[in-house]
């Protein structure tokens, strides 16, 4: 504004404070835009830590989504199969008498040398005499077990030649990637020169391909066969203790925040149940560790490493979450509802069943996957109630011993084998972060709508 | 099989009762001043619940006591000189071996003729038992629904009597949280006080080593407990990740809530919420492999020893993990703020920092605090970060750059070490649970004080 | 219908071990299922073991130490009388270094001067004066000293003080104390420059790549996995190789065991089997695959003599202390 | 004065309103009053509040916010209960039977006395669902044909149905803020009340759709006895037969609309219409 | 009849306060707005307002709920730039420069053309921070002395300050409504601005603090250029000498007070002033 304006304003007194103020400005407009630029650089910082621990965790795990296989075509050659026709269920043997026979036709099986139909296969490729200590180094040592129960449900491959995908040993594969340095002297490394040259040679020749490793999905955990250990078993795990949690957690949630929110009377004894509530949900989860070992397993002698003790333990953990989330919904829905169901004579059950929770339906919905995807994370807790074992197997009931996800993670991380189990435990990370971010997609795809409907 | 057959027995049970009680209500219902204070829907509900106690009474006795009497039934079975020349766990293995021929899925070699008889016995025996139980049941519900129907009148007032039900079954609900409460202290407290029959509480609280000893090497002590070491580490690293955490969360949400567009806040917010639903495990992980030796680099480039597992590496990844937390909540609380304050501030001519500065964070700060308590209870509680990121070294340092411990991580080692579980040594991890709980009960207690005071102000 | 799978527990050291004749067992023997092995250190597979008999407690627990009197106790408490140990090869401690860091020749004193928070000098206890390798004996690469030892919840920090800080403490010879004074002299350890690890030997290396110039301790089979980046230094003069731990010669080894709950065989199927299949040749042997992994074996006639034993149902005794 | 005269024609209206009904004193009470007092925690909202309530009539409680006049509505068919620390004493009868007897069934009482609100509440529901859910829930309809009856003659009495007739599986949210409003008005209808009790019913409304609703309480009353709380004198003054004054909590005047607004006898309602308080 | 002699009361005092000040069309034009429109994103809430604001005297806004009378209020500090998706069109001129000038300060507008909004809204502090913190952010006091002097006159100009010189060091929020009312007009009158808004200050305050802020209104006019929008007729006929009377976000008829309510030209106004409407 001029001067002249200035004037026509007439007054003195306002004149001066005008300038007064005007003399600030610039100083004023310099710390909000510093302020502004602070919240910027806040929420860019934050952005690019999403981004450098994603690309971390990504550029690290790839390697391992894709790992060394061997193509050969194996002749189950009867003079190394040396076994005689699986019995038949049926034919005049009781259950138990046949379950016997197939058992004793299954210890054969397991008696055979394996490895030799390897050796002639790799022999036959590649015109290199190997025994089977070379095919151990060579194959991963699940490879024996491959064939085994590929003749196994079907017999009737004796003789033939089959062509087959057999997993490169994790040294092997080690090898070939580069993971491990390919200058190093003869006695730092962990294959024999031999060896690796066989690898090279079988890599050029195609006969080794990197393809994408399904077992990792398929497979559970395996020791004696690094390259081959999957996740399929923590992975039923962990979708065990996800139902358990989602059938206990959420009506046993819900319900208790309905009491407390609608039908509790104001006294000490709610007020003491929702500071019991607040605090549960900040209780650190090694804490419910250590109770889960304590009743479950102690007291109720529930299974050591069950998902079920699991689900459990979770389910306590996100108990408190459910019923916080569900409580702030229904505080939330609005007082004209309530009025306008009650007003017409609806009791104050039926105003809440039939009008209130449903209304609160997808905030509970959303409130639920993010505590069970909590839950679904969650590691310290499992340690103490024996979760972090080693399974090979698929865990066929809550009730069967597993692991879970992140609890792999946690050994895989430590496996001595590091060359091999850094990018692996990656690459478990990466499916465990792809269920999270699935299931905090789903949550923020409800909360969006419900927001734009409300 | 078994259980098929009685839940559908239940089923059908349960869905005659509630026929029953429906059509029995209309029924009653007919004529000018009758009509029903409840929903026929009510009636029928009530008269299910009246067969559902004593039918599922019924069948929980079953399941709690017929295993026990199913196996002395068994025992009974078999000749009393062959079971007094079987040890327990041959006799365990005989039972089994009975119970196999009783299913009819017959058992390897040639079963004894005892095993036979016992066999064939007990198959009856399971037959009846089970046809008792099943009739027991029905019996029982068929009875409490003619009482129940009995009771069907136009005045009953079925509807609350169901509501009274539905009201129960919540309370019980509710208790589940408080449950859970008292059996973490219980089962604490009793495994605490054993230590402290080791370790005088004295020593614990106060104590500045922390050095267990394995009770055969060195002088046969038990070693030193102190946990001040361990709770330095636990409060340096969470005063670390708060350290990180505070202002760039705060920041973001401050930037969110007052100044983005809805469209920017829509999109950045999940993202940032991301952080929060990585499992902690991974941020360990991330922590060890990467944040650490890129620390301990920077840590060369400008002549620092920094260790690459430290309470720096572990408080900053932690760090990272509660900047959605903290935003989140404050994000909420920013907003909550009434808008007519922000107006107020703005009409008077001050800039949007000014007014966010001055109003709007002093008028949100005891909840914001709040949620800044409810933050470091977290960081206190937080396990797996600590235990792959922060080196695990008891020890009282004030260096940052050190390795340290924390409570929770010796929680874990004490308890899945080598250490004698009989011991103290093990024990230990008991009192420091019972520490660990009672730390974020007082942080969680006056967290809600703060947040009740707040709430008080604006109404 | 009782627990059909073999639950093992216990010691992180002999996890994988376990867990490889856990797999090759399910493998060889298709009546059984394929055990499974937990970990949770020896404490807690102890812990679970002496919880009492019956499906919900565990069968085997595996131990990197020996069972002590009051678990002993503890456990016929709760019922669990019946308890074999069987001793399945040993595990070589040794010490090593970045690859591309100096050759050490190490005696047990050297290892003492370099860890004690005080060493003898003219007859007095003193504080620990040595920052270098090469201070302590010239012999020694010049090269800072740092050491990544276990922490005291590992079963490997109480061999490593009986077996190289214990011997080492005796021959630095120090001043007249009295047996106690002796002892915590002995295993007062410096704390700048030993960092203690609590979790597993892959924290140890981590230590060792971010602080190149650190000795680390470090199971043999995890040092035999990760030769590239590892070099190891000798004890007394030997090199710790399998052959020369077996023999004997190596100082640093330890027994790894496991204890069978002796009310659970016959209970739980396959639990003799187990045991057999894991003590014999192609397993636990010269040249099986435990001795791939890394385990030490024992002798033939030492496992025979050990499922001789188990199968006679010889208990369990604790060392008296 | 030209305002004057548009006061003289507000009041020649009222008095053809009048001359529908017969005059009032001769209706029967269907809600009387009797020294109500209403507590909130320690605060007294109303202080000893006696009024009878003529049936097939208007009646319209007016005075300045915060005077206690939803809170007496409020008391009529106890809703008050479901206010944390809200405490009445007094005697309210309801066709001669005492609305706060124990033995009495709130949700009988609100059914009897429906309840329509300031801000227009429909369910989140579809129209038809919003209007069958009270006859629903007191099993007032046997058969699919009965609950469709119901509903057509109530969005009838309530004017709406020809608007929403191709919409009655529509949400009811959908709707504009007239119509969610004689939705409500619809649903209270539905359950055949006797009572309707209406809190500022059209204080959220375009004067369009106020005039609407307006028109649809005349009409209503024929059937229905009808109270009405409104903070706008010109309406208590074109749709009531009856006015109460409240201030501060006390009914300070109540009588014929009529005569209220042309002859009040107490000071503060004649200062309150001549616009000197409130 | 009663009624009329009411209505002729409140012209007459209407009068009295004119003469108080000369006529209006002396008076400086402090605010004039040309063609003003305002959209809330698609949807436009105010049509071409054009209309004059006389220095040191009341203009008050009245229109039915929804008209747009806060909208237009807004336009004229700028406070719709805080409104996501608000867009202003036209011309707003404070003393003959345009108020979206872009390279004009709004945070110095603001500190010119203060505002008193509907709730009161005191910052959760002292009463003393509430006042001081206008001149403190705008550098307005040298010293403590000089804080206090600007707190005290302000507090004085407000009529607060006997009621609250003991509780300085208090919240803002403990005091009662309409003495928070006054501390918000205290607050705005701290900085000392030309021009003062207020919407609807009474609005949530009962009838005794709603005279006492009338009065103070009527004081104030004496050094400051007030705009009040209202959605009480009376009130405005009682503190206003200007008047402008909006529907549907159109600006109907403005002019001085009196002829507003005794005169008007427009068929709506009357309506409106009548109760027809609304
Ligand atoms: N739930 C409540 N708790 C405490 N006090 C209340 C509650 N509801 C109303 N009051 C108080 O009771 C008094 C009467 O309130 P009521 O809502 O009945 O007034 P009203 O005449 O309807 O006003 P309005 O015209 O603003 O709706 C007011 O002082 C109000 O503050
Ligand atoms: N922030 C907003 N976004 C969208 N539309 C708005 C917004 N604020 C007001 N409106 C709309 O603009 C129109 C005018 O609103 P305004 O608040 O100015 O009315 P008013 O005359 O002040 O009404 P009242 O007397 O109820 O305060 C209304 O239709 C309203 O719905
Ligand atoms: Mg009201
Ligand atoms: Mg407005």
């Amino acid at each position: 504004m001029t001067d002249i304006n200035m004037q026509q304003t007439g007054s003195e007194a306002s004149r001066k404070r005008l300038e007064i103020i005007r003399a600030s400005l610039s100083r004023r407009h310099r710390a909000e835009a510093i302020f502004k630029g602070l919240g910027i650089a806040a929420i860019v910082l934050a952005l690019a830590l999403v981004g450098t621990l994603f690309w971390q965790v990504f550029s690290k795990g790839t390697p391992s989504l894709f790992q060394s296989t061997l193509h050969l075509d194996i002749t189950f050659d009867p003079e190394v199969v040396e076994v005689g026709p699986a019995p038949e269920a049926g034919s005049g043997l009781s259950p138990a008498e046949y379950e016997e026979a197939y058992l004793d036709w299954r210890r054969a099986l397991a008696l055979v040398n394996w490895n030799e139909l390897i050796a002639n296969a790799i022999r036959d490729v590649s015109g290199t005499e190997i025994d089977g200590g070379d095919v151990r180094a060579l194959v991963d040592n699940n490879a024996g077990l491959v064939l085994r129960s590929r003749f196994q449900d079907n017999p009737d491959l004796l003789g033939q030649t089959v062509p087959m995908d057999l997993l490169v040993s994790a040294n092997g594969d080690n090898w070939l990637k580069g993971t491990i340095d390919r200058d190093l002297p003869d006695e730092r490394q962990q294959l024999s020169a031999d060896t690796r040259n066989l690898l090279d040679e079988l890599r050029a020749d195609d006969v080794i391909t990197m393809d994408f490793a399904w077992h990792l999905f398929t497979n559970v955990d395996s020791r004696t066969a690094p390259a081959s250990a999957g996740l399929a078993g923590a992975f039923m795990g962990s979708l065990y203790m996800m139902l358990i949690v989602i059938v206990l957690a959420v009506p046993i949630g819900v319900a208790s925040a309905i009491y407390l929110e609608e039908f509790a009377p104001q006294n000490r004894i709610t007020d003491l149940i929702e500071v019991n509530i607040n605090n549960l949900a900040a209780v650190p989860s090694i804490v419910f560790g250590l109770l889960g070992a304590a009743v479950f397993i102690n007291y109720f002698h529930l299974p050591i490493s069950a998902p079920l003790v699991g689900g459990l333990v979770l389910t306590l953990m996100t108990l408190p979450t459910i019923i916080i989330a569900t409580r702030a919904a229904l505080k939330a829905v609005s007082p004209s509802l309530r009025q306008a169901a009650l007003g017409l004579g609806a009791s104050k059950t039926q105003m809440v069943f039939q009008h209130v929770l449903p209304v609160t339906f997808p905030s509970i919905l959303t409130a639920t996957i993010i505590g069970v995807a909590q839950a679904l994370g969650e590691t310290a807790p499992l340690l103490l109630i024996g979760m972090n074992a080693f399974v090979a197997s698929v865990p066929a009931s809550p009730l069967d011993q597993a692991t879970a996800l992140p609890v792999q993670v946690y050994l895989w991380q430590g496996n001595e084998n590091r060359n091999f189990f850094e990018a692996r435990t990656s690459a478990a990370i990466i499916v465990l972060l792809g269920l999270m971010l699935v299931l905090n997609a789903i949550a923020i795809f409800l909360r969006t709508r419900l927001e734009r409907r409300g | 099989m078994n259980s098929l057959v009685v839940a559908a027995v239940l089923l059908v049970l349960l869905g005659l009762a509630y026929q029953v009680g429906w059509s029995r209500s209309r029924t009653v219902a007919v004529g000018a001043d009758r009509r029903l204070h409840s929903r026929p829907a009510y009636h029928g509900t009530l008269a299910a619940i009246w067969v559902l106690v004593p039918v599922a009474l019924v069948l929980g006795l079953w399941a709690l006591f017929g295993p026990g009497v199913t196996d002395s039934y068994i025992r009974s079975q078999i000749p009393a000189d062959v079971a007094a020349s079987l040890e327990p766990a041959q006799l365990n293995n005989a039972m089994a071996r009975i119970r196999s021929i009783a299913s009819g899925y017959g058992v390897l070699g040639e079963p004894q003729p005892f095993e036979n008889q016992a066999g064939q016995a007990l198959r009856q025996f399971q037959l009846i038992s089970f046809l008792i139980v099943i009739a027991a049941a029905a019996g029982l519900g068929v009875l409490a629904l003619f009482a129940a129907r009995r009771r069907i009148t136009p005045a009953l007032r079925a509807r609350n009597q169901v509501e009274a039900v539905v009201n129960a079954l919540l309370v019980a609900c509710s208790a589940v949280a408080i449950l859970t409460t008292i059996g973490i202290v219980v089962s604490l407290l009793f495994e605490a006080i054993r230590f402290f029959t080791f370790i005088s509480p004295v020593d614990f609280f106060f104590g500045t080593v922390w050095n267990p000893r394995f009770s055969t090497t060195g002088t046969g002590g038990e070693g030193d407990y102190g946990l001040i070491p361990l709770l330095w580490g636990t409060v340096m690293v969470a005063f670390i990740a708060m350290f990180v955490a505070v202002p760039v969360g705060l920041m973001s949400a401050i930037y969110l809530s007052q100044y983005a567009h809805p469209r920017l806040r829509s999109t950045v917010k999940p993202i940032i919420e991301v952080l929060a639903g990585i499992p902690t495990i991974v941020y360990g992980f991330f922590a060890l492999v990467t944040v650490g030796p890129f620390l301990s680099g920077i840590g060369n480039a400008v002549g620092l020893d920094i260790r690459a597992t430290s309470a720096a590496t572990a408080g900053l990844v932690m760090g990272i993990m509660i900047i959605p937390f903290i935003s989140s909540l404050s994000d909420d609380i920013l907003r909550q703020v009434p808008k007519s304050l922000r107006d107020g501030s703005l009409g008077l001519g001050a800039t949007r920092s000014e007014t966010i500065r001055k109003v709007i964070l002093p008028a949100a700060l005891p909840g914001i605090v709040g949620a800044f308590l409810l933050a470091i209870s977290r960081a206190i509680g937080e396990t797996m970060i600590v235990v792959l990121a922060a080196g695990n070294s008891p020890i009282l340092r004030l260096n940052p750059f050190e390795p340290t411990s924390t409570v929770t991580v010796t929680i874990v080692n004490q308890l899945t070490g080598d250490t004698d579980f009989a011991g103290p040594q093990s024990l230990v991890a008991f009192a420091l649970g019972l520490t660990l709980f009672a730390m974020t009960l007082v942080l969680n207690v006056a967290a809600l004080l703060i947040v009740r005071r707040f709430r008080e102000q604006y109404e | 219908q009782s627990r059909d799978t073999i639950q093992i527990a216990g010691s992180s050291t002999v996890l994988p071990f376990a867990s490889i004749v856990a797999e090759e067992f399910g493998a060889a023997y298709p009546e059984f299922n394929t055990p499974v092995v937990g970990s949770g250190g020896s404490s807690g597979g102890l812990r679970q073991f002496c919880e009492g008999v019956g499906e919900n407690t565990i069968d085997i627990a595996n131990a990197s130490r020996k069972m002590r009197a009051g678990e002993v106790e503890a456990c016929a408490e709760a019922g669990v009388e019946d308890i074999r140990e069987i001793v399945i090869g040993y595990d070589g401690i040794v010490f090593a270094v970045g690859a591309d860091q100096g050759d050490f020749a190490l005696e047990p004193i050297h290892v003492y001067k370099a860890l004690a928070a005080q060493v003898p000098q003219d007859g007095e206890m003193v504080d620990n004066p040595y920052t270098n390798w090469s201070e302590i004996d010239s012999s020694l690469p010049d090269q800072d000293i740092a050491l990544a030892i276990p922490a005291s919840n590992h079963g490997t920090r109480e061999v490593f003080e009986e077996n190289v800080v214990l011997p080492g403490c005796e021959a630095a010879e120090l001043p007249e104390m009295n047996e106690d004074e002796m002892e915590a002299a002995c295993l007062n350890f410096r704390q700048d420059v030993v960092t203690e690890i609590a979790g597993d030997y892959t924290e140890t290396l981590a230590r060792l790549e971010a602080n190149p110039s650190t000795m680390g301790v470090f199971g043999l089979s995890f040092y035999d996995q990760n030769r590239d980046t590892l070099k190891v230094a000798t004890v007394s003069g030997v090199e710790p190789t399998m052959d020369s731990i077996a023999a004997g010669d190596y100082p640093v080894s330890r027994p790894l065991q496991f204890y069978v709950k002796g009310a659970h065989i016959g209970v739980i199927p396959g639990l003799e089997e187990y045991v057999q299949f894991f003590l014999s040749d192609q397993i636990a042997g010269a040249g099986g695959r435990l001795e791939e992994a890394g385990l030490i074996p024992a002798s033939e006639e030492f496992r025979s003599t050990e499922v001789s034993d188990f199968m006679d149902g010889t208990q369990f005794e604790a060392s008296a202390e | 004065m030209d305002m004057i005269a548009g006061r003289g024609n507000m009041a020649e209206q009222n008095t053809d309103k009048a001359a529908k009904v017969d005059t009032l004193s001769d209706r029967r009470v269907r809600v009387s009053t009797r020294d109500v007092c209403v507590f909130y925690g320690e605060k007294q909202a109303l202080y000893d509040v006696s009024i009878d309530v003529p049936d097939r009539a208007v009646t319209s409680f007016i005075g300045p916010s915060g005077c206690g006049k939803s809170t007496f509505l409020r008391c009529i068919n106890r809703m008050n209960d479901t206010i944390e620390g809200a405490r009445v004493t007094g005697k309210i009868d309801l066709d001669g039977d005492d609305v706060y007897d124990p033995s009495l069934d709130v949700v009988e009482l609100r059914s009897r006395i429906g309840m329509v609100f300031q801000k227009p509440n429909p369910f989140p529901k579809s129209v038809y669902e919003n209007i069958a859910y009270g006859p629903k829930i007191h099993g007032l309809a046997n058969s699919k044909s009965d609950l469709d009856e119901i509903v057509v003659s109530s969005l009838r009495k309530a004017g709406l149905f020809e608007e929403v007739k191709d919409r009655l599986h529509e949400p009811g949210t959908g709707l504009s803020g007239g119509q969610q409003q004689r939705l409500c008005i619809a649903r209270a209808i539905a359950v055949g009340p006797e009572v309707i009790l209406m809190d500022e019913p059209c204080s959220a409304l375009d004067p369009i759709a106020t005039a609407v609703i307006e028109e649809l309480i005349d009409e209503l009353r024929e059937n229905f006895t009808i109270v009405i709380v409104t903070h706008s004198m010109q309406q208590a003054a074109r749709v009531s037969q009856k006015t109460a004054f409240f201030h501060l909590g006390k009914l300070i005047e109540e009588g014929p609309t009529e005569q209220i607004f042309t002859n009040p006898v107490h000071k503060q309602t004649q200062d309150y219409i001549m616009g000197r308080i409130g």
